[in-house]
């Protein structure tokens, strides 16, 4: 009966990524559903999307006002429940400043926006996303941001990579690390981290502008498929 | 004694005079402000009104021709595309960063203003040599504020240009050209909606500050001179975060059917839009100004009338639907006044306090402005150093090439568009890699191609030719990707229009523009003005830029402009003559601009743009990119560039080598096929009567022509990639 | 009620990189400024406080400044009052 | 030689929109303050000088301040000065 997922994606004033990652949803067999950031009703969506783009401006700090919208009160508890939950580059923004993941996003270390397509070396197949890739994999994506450096202070740092919470590195395609993959000058290399579960995860690059070959590159399918595999999972428990 | 007010606000007496005879009585103060804005160069387009009624405007696919906030063609199955250039040059020079920001923003409303939602940006800029601090500062800011400001409201920049030259030290050019996609049938024109007598006007958006006021006047009417201090309050903050609502909000007003008209606030404000509204609709306006919302409490009636405070809107909107368009705007955050109702006949009645603050005949503002018919005079022609391909050339080929790769304005602009979001709305085919961007329709399979062009160079030399160039330049690029030219839209960019020499630059650009868009059928939608680029003493060379839009049938087809693989069969197409004046390598490498541009025969442009149109509709290409500046040896590095994949060929020629390398001879491309399509090729450009010469093939790590050039691929990528952050002072 | 006016800066916590900082220090040599050092940048947020005693006010600005002005994973922030009228 | 800190606070013009401390302002009712008013955000800029003595120090501050720290275009700014060591 429901075989196709039900993932919801947020419009905040000022998002910009919200109908690609309505599109993308749709290319990879699923069905969008819009959520709008003043209401308080999920609509009854099995996965949340958090897209991309520059709520409120990215003023004060990105994502920072976004963090405070009435429909975050029922994410939070919809990510308690252990439901998958995936915030993309402003969506990672809002999910760190919302505290449901780690870390915070300063400033390219550049000062500059940089829009490219990247490398990401997978790290860990425990999330909703990953879980059907191998750690040590790279997938092709595009990061498109001006403050996406992911930083912490060091005792954090620690708890993050101690714990494994680090999901993807910025890496060249064979999956070395280096200054030169890094667009951004993350902590690391952090690309994309999660929560302790691995229901929620956020990722500065973009997977939603990763899906149709005519456009860009592919590397953000699998992380589609994950996403619906683990939206249907928890709608049949 | 200080000057008359109407003289300080830029008004000549004759004109004053004008205004007293249209009202019958002296104007009162607000009133004079009013005139002085919309009576201004910037909105008036007085000098240039004249010689712009010659351009041709009709044509087949024009929906929507000059006169509206934008331009429109009919792409088929009921699509249009909206598309408009303007210029932000002035404010740009006093603060880079706001002044291009505030200058994305001005564009994309007026996109919007049609119905039709913004799809693409594209930018081209002029400055001075990277060498100078400034230029850079500049530079920098001019990047940033533009992907400030178009990545923050989710519209891809994908294309644009970069010229530099000394005149734009003090008067560096930025043009933003804006691209938007509407259904035909819900273009909001003058015509397409029809206001009622008791209509609301609703200004919707920002609050009304203090921001550029007499803006148009002071900063764009009138040369930019050492201590600019005084206009420098004026300048604009951009609040792209409200844009973006105005964006959304004013698309979901138009699907809802909840308005009879539709206006962006530019220049002049709130005096322009309720001035122009009105006269569109045939009617006049009483006006409330105590309703505006204002950021600072006494603001005077002037004031608010000329304020140039970005992202505001102004609809008209029936009495039955306020309650919702209300609603709407609230949804969004953002702000709704009533500040005036239609009302039968033609008077603008304005009210502050209480108390009539301004009644003029709204048509007196909007249309019947002075024209003039300024006094040109050709320059006596600058015979400095005569045709520079008899200058004898002893110098090392290789070493040529790589100086002309290394030229700012050849070498790669990637530092610039690395800081633009490309690729948001997901529809970016071809981007700044492309010689023209590719937008894919949403739901279709049709390519929006755009590429935008200006060749100041040429016009400097002859500025008939120059804009002659621009327009078949840019066809190229956009007949490279496969795609049918359509239409153009511009940004003219000159000095001082009182002085003849620059009427008569302005007079013979429009001539060739007019020529070359009549040979090439793509009529001519609409543009912008920007005059007075002039201070320092130094006029900016006569630049019109030109924005080019094309319709690809199927984006799939596109054609990429490097050499995608090894093993294919290159071919130049067209004729290559002793042509270098005003050529990159005249100026890189002889240090020359002089002589004669290129000859420009349109009937043979039109064959090769045809030719490829064809050739990619076949399937024929593997690549195609135009020869422009830097003639074949550019061409054929870039085509190796941009994939890494080397070629060898061999130029048949009688031209001394430098000469045949270096040529920029129009209606010219640089074409790969796979061997099994040749025959088919060949055949095809026999039947289109455009040369075409089988020059070698593709392959192997190095650039290989004749005996005179032999560089490895890897060496040219990385001279191309390095100049801009090498100038920059950045580690490479 | 009175309207007190505060001054919040906001700074990053000294451990951290400050990237526009470093830009900014790095930019200053080339300009003949070579005895420049520390350079961090922060934010210094100016409002007004509607409220019927000065404690009160204060209290909501540090409340607004922990829960909206900062972000306490990596910034640390003071408040200064500066008026009441 | 003397190391001299300084802050200086650096503000949009008074006129001049402030869309951040627009947007900040705007936000604020929805998390119950409805009190608030007048919010702009400006930049908080500490730095350290080495010196002869005072004088020198706090004029070239004042100098980076106007070429470098801040557009005087569209921004003013605030010398205050915090140590001599
Ligand atoms: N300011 C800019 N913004 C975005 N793209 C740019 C800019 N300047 C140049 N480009 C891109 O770089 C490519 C090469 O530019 P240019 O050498 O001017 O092309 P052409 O000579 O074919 O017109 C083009 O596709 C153009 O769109
Ligand atoms: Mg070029």
């Amino acid at each position: 009966m429901n075989d196709t997922p039900r993932v919801g994606v947020v419009t905040f004033p000022g998002s910009l990524d919200d109908r690609d990652a309505l599109h993308a949803i749709a290319a990879m067999g699923g069905t969008g559903v819009a959520l709008w950031h003043a209401d308080h009703d999920l609509r009854g969506v099995d996965a949340v999307v958090l897209p991309g783009g520059f709520s409120y401006g990215d003023y004060l700090r990105c994502g920072a006002i976004a963090a405070r919208a009435p429909l975050m009160a029922e994410i939070r508890s919809f990510a308690e429940r252990g439901a998958p939950v995936l915030g993309i580059c402003n969506g990672f923004q809002i999910l760190c400043e919302a505290g449901l993941l780690p870390g915070a996003l300063i400033r390219n270390a550049s000062l500059r926006f940089v829009c490219e397509d990247v490398w990401l070396r997978v790290e860990t197949s425990q999330t909703c996303v990953t879980a059907g890739l191998t750690p040590g994999e790279t997938i092709e994506v595009p990061v498109k941001h001006g403050e996406g450096q992911w930083v912490a202070t060091s005792e954090e740092l620690e708890r993050v990579e101690g714990d494994g919470l680090v999901v993807f590195r910025y890496a060249a395609e064979d999956g070395q690390l280096g200054d030169a993959f890094n667009p951004n000058g993350a902590t690391n290399h952090i690309a994309g981290v999660r929560n302790a579960a691995g229901n929620v995860v956020g990722l500065m690059p973009h997977p939603e502008h990763a899906v149709d070959p005519d456009v860009g590159p592919t590397g953000g399918q699998p992380l589609f498929a994950a996403l619906f595999e683990a939206a249907l999972a928890g709608a049949t428990a | 004694m200080s000057e008359p007010l109407h003289r300080q606000l830029g008004l000549k007496d004759d004109e004053q005079e004008r205004i007293v005879a249209t009202l019958g009585r002296e104007p009162n103060r607000a009133e004079l402000a009013m005139y002085s804005v919309m009576w201004s160069e910037h909105c008036s387009y007085k000098s240039s009104k004249i010689h712009l009624k010659t351009l041709p405007t009709e044509g087949p696919a024009v929906l929507v021709g000059p006169g509206e906030d934008a331009g429109a063609v009919d792409i088929g199955d009921g699509d249009a595309v909206v598309f408009k250039m303007e210029s932000h040059s002035h404010p740009s020079a006093i603060e880079p960063y706001q002044g291009a920001a505030t200058g994305v923003g001005g564009i994309v409303r007026d996109i919007i203003s049609m119905g039709a939602r913004p799809v693409a940006l594209l930018d081209p800029l002029m400055f001075g040599p990277l060498t100078e601090p400034r230029n850079r500062w500049l530079f920098e800011g001019v990047v940033a504020g533009i992907g400030g400001y178009g990545n923050c409201i989710g519209v891809p920049t994908v294309g644009g240009e970069i010229r530099f030259a000394e005149a734009h030290s003090s008067n560096p050019c930025v043009n933003v050209m804006c691209v938007g996609l509407a259904k035909a049938d819900e273009l909001v024109t003058s015509q397409s909606l029809t206001p009622h007598v008791g209509s609301f006007m609703v200004l919707y958006g920002a609050a009304t500050g203090r921001d550029g006021i007499g803006g148009v006047s002071v900063l764009a009417s009138a040369t930019l001179e050492e201590g600019a201090d005084e206009s420098r309050p004026s300048v604009q903050i951009g609040d792209p975060f409200a844009e973006k609502l105005l964006i959304e909000a004013s698309l979901e007003l138009i699907r809802e059917g909840l308005l009879e008209g539709l206006q962006d606030l530019g220049g002049a404000g709130i005096c322009c839009a309720l001035s122009e509204s009105a006269t569109r609709a045939g009617m006049g306006a009483e006006v409330d100004l105590d309703v505006v919302p204002l950021r600072e409490a006494d603001m005077e009636p002037f004031e608010i009338l000329t304020s140039e405070s970005q992202e505001r809107m102004l609809a008209i909107v029936h009495p039955s639907k306020l309650a919702a368009v209300e609603a709407l705007c609230a949804r969004w955050g953002l702000h709704t006044a009533v500040i005036a109702t239609l009302v039968e006949g033609g008077t603008l009645t304005i009210r502050h306090a209480g108390e009539v603050v301004a009644e003029v005949p709204a048509r007196s503002l909007a249309d019947d402005g002075p024209e003039y018919d300024r006094p040109m005079t050709a320059p006596a022609r600058i015979e400095d150093g005569g045709d520079p391909a008899l200058t004898p050339f002893e110098g090392d080929l290789n070493d040529a090439l790589r100086t002309v790769l290394a030229a700012p304005g050849i070498a790669s602009k990637r530092w610039v568009w690395r800081q633009y979001d490309r690729i948001v709305q997901g529809n970016t085919v071809a981007g700044p890699d492309s010689d023209a961007a590719v937008i894919r329709v949403p739901g279709t399979l049709k390519g929006v191609v755009a590429s935008s062009d200006g060749k100041g160079r040429y016009g400097r030399l002859d500025p008939y030719l120059g804009a002659m160039h621009a327009v078949a330049e840019s066809a190229r690029n956009v007949a490279v990707t496969g795609a049918e030219p359509l239409a153009i839209t511009n940004c003219l960019n000159f000095g001082n229009p009182e002085r003849p020499e620059v009427m008569w630059q302005f007079a013979e650009s429009i001539r060739g523009m007019r020529d070359a868009c009549s040979g090439l059928a793509t009529p001519v939608t609409g543009g912008n003005v920007s005059f007075y680029n002039e201070s320092g003493g130094s006029a900016i060379d006569p630049t019109p830029v030109v924005g080019m839009l094309g319709l690809l049938r199927d984006y799939r087809l596109r054609v990429p402009s490097a050499f995608p693989q090894a093993g294919l069969a290159v071919y130049l197409l067209g004729e290559t003559a002793a042509e270098l004046g005003g050529s990159e390598f005249a100026e890189a490498v002889l240090g020359q601009v002089s002589g004669m541009p290129p000859a420009l025969d349109l009937s043979k442009e039109r064959a090769l743009l045809d030719l490829l149109v064809a050739a990619v509709g076949d399937t024929l290409l593997a690549s195609a990119h135009d020869c422009g500046d830097g003639g074949v040896a550019v061409a054929l590095a870039e085509c190796a560039i941009g994939t890494g994949h080397g070629f060898a060929v061999s130029i048949p020629t009688d031209l001394p080598p430098h000469v045949a390398l270096f040529s920029e001879s129009a209606s010219r491309a640089v074409v790969s096929v796979s061997p099994i399509d040749e025959e088919a090729f060949r055949a095809l450009a026999a039947a289109y009567r455009v040369p075409c010469a089988r020059i070698g093939e593709t392959g192997g790590p190095r650039a290989v022509i004749d005996a005179a050039i032999d560089i490895p691929v890897a060496r040219l990528a990385e001279i191309w990639e390095t100049t801009i952050p090498r100038l920059l002072g950045e580690a490479v | 009620m009175t309207t007190y006016t505060f001054e919040v800066l906001v700074s990053l916590k000294p451990g951290l990189l400050d990237p526009q900082g470093k830009a900014v220090e790095g930019s200053l040599p080339a300009m003949g400024w070579t005895n420049v050092s520390g350079v961090r940048i922060g934010k210094h947020i100016k409002l007004a406080v509607e409220a019927a005693d000065e404690a009160t006010a204060l209290a909501q600005v540090q409340d607004m400044a922990t829960r909206i002005l900062s972000n306490p994973v990596i910034e640390d922030f003071e408040v200064l009052e500066v008026a009441a009228t």
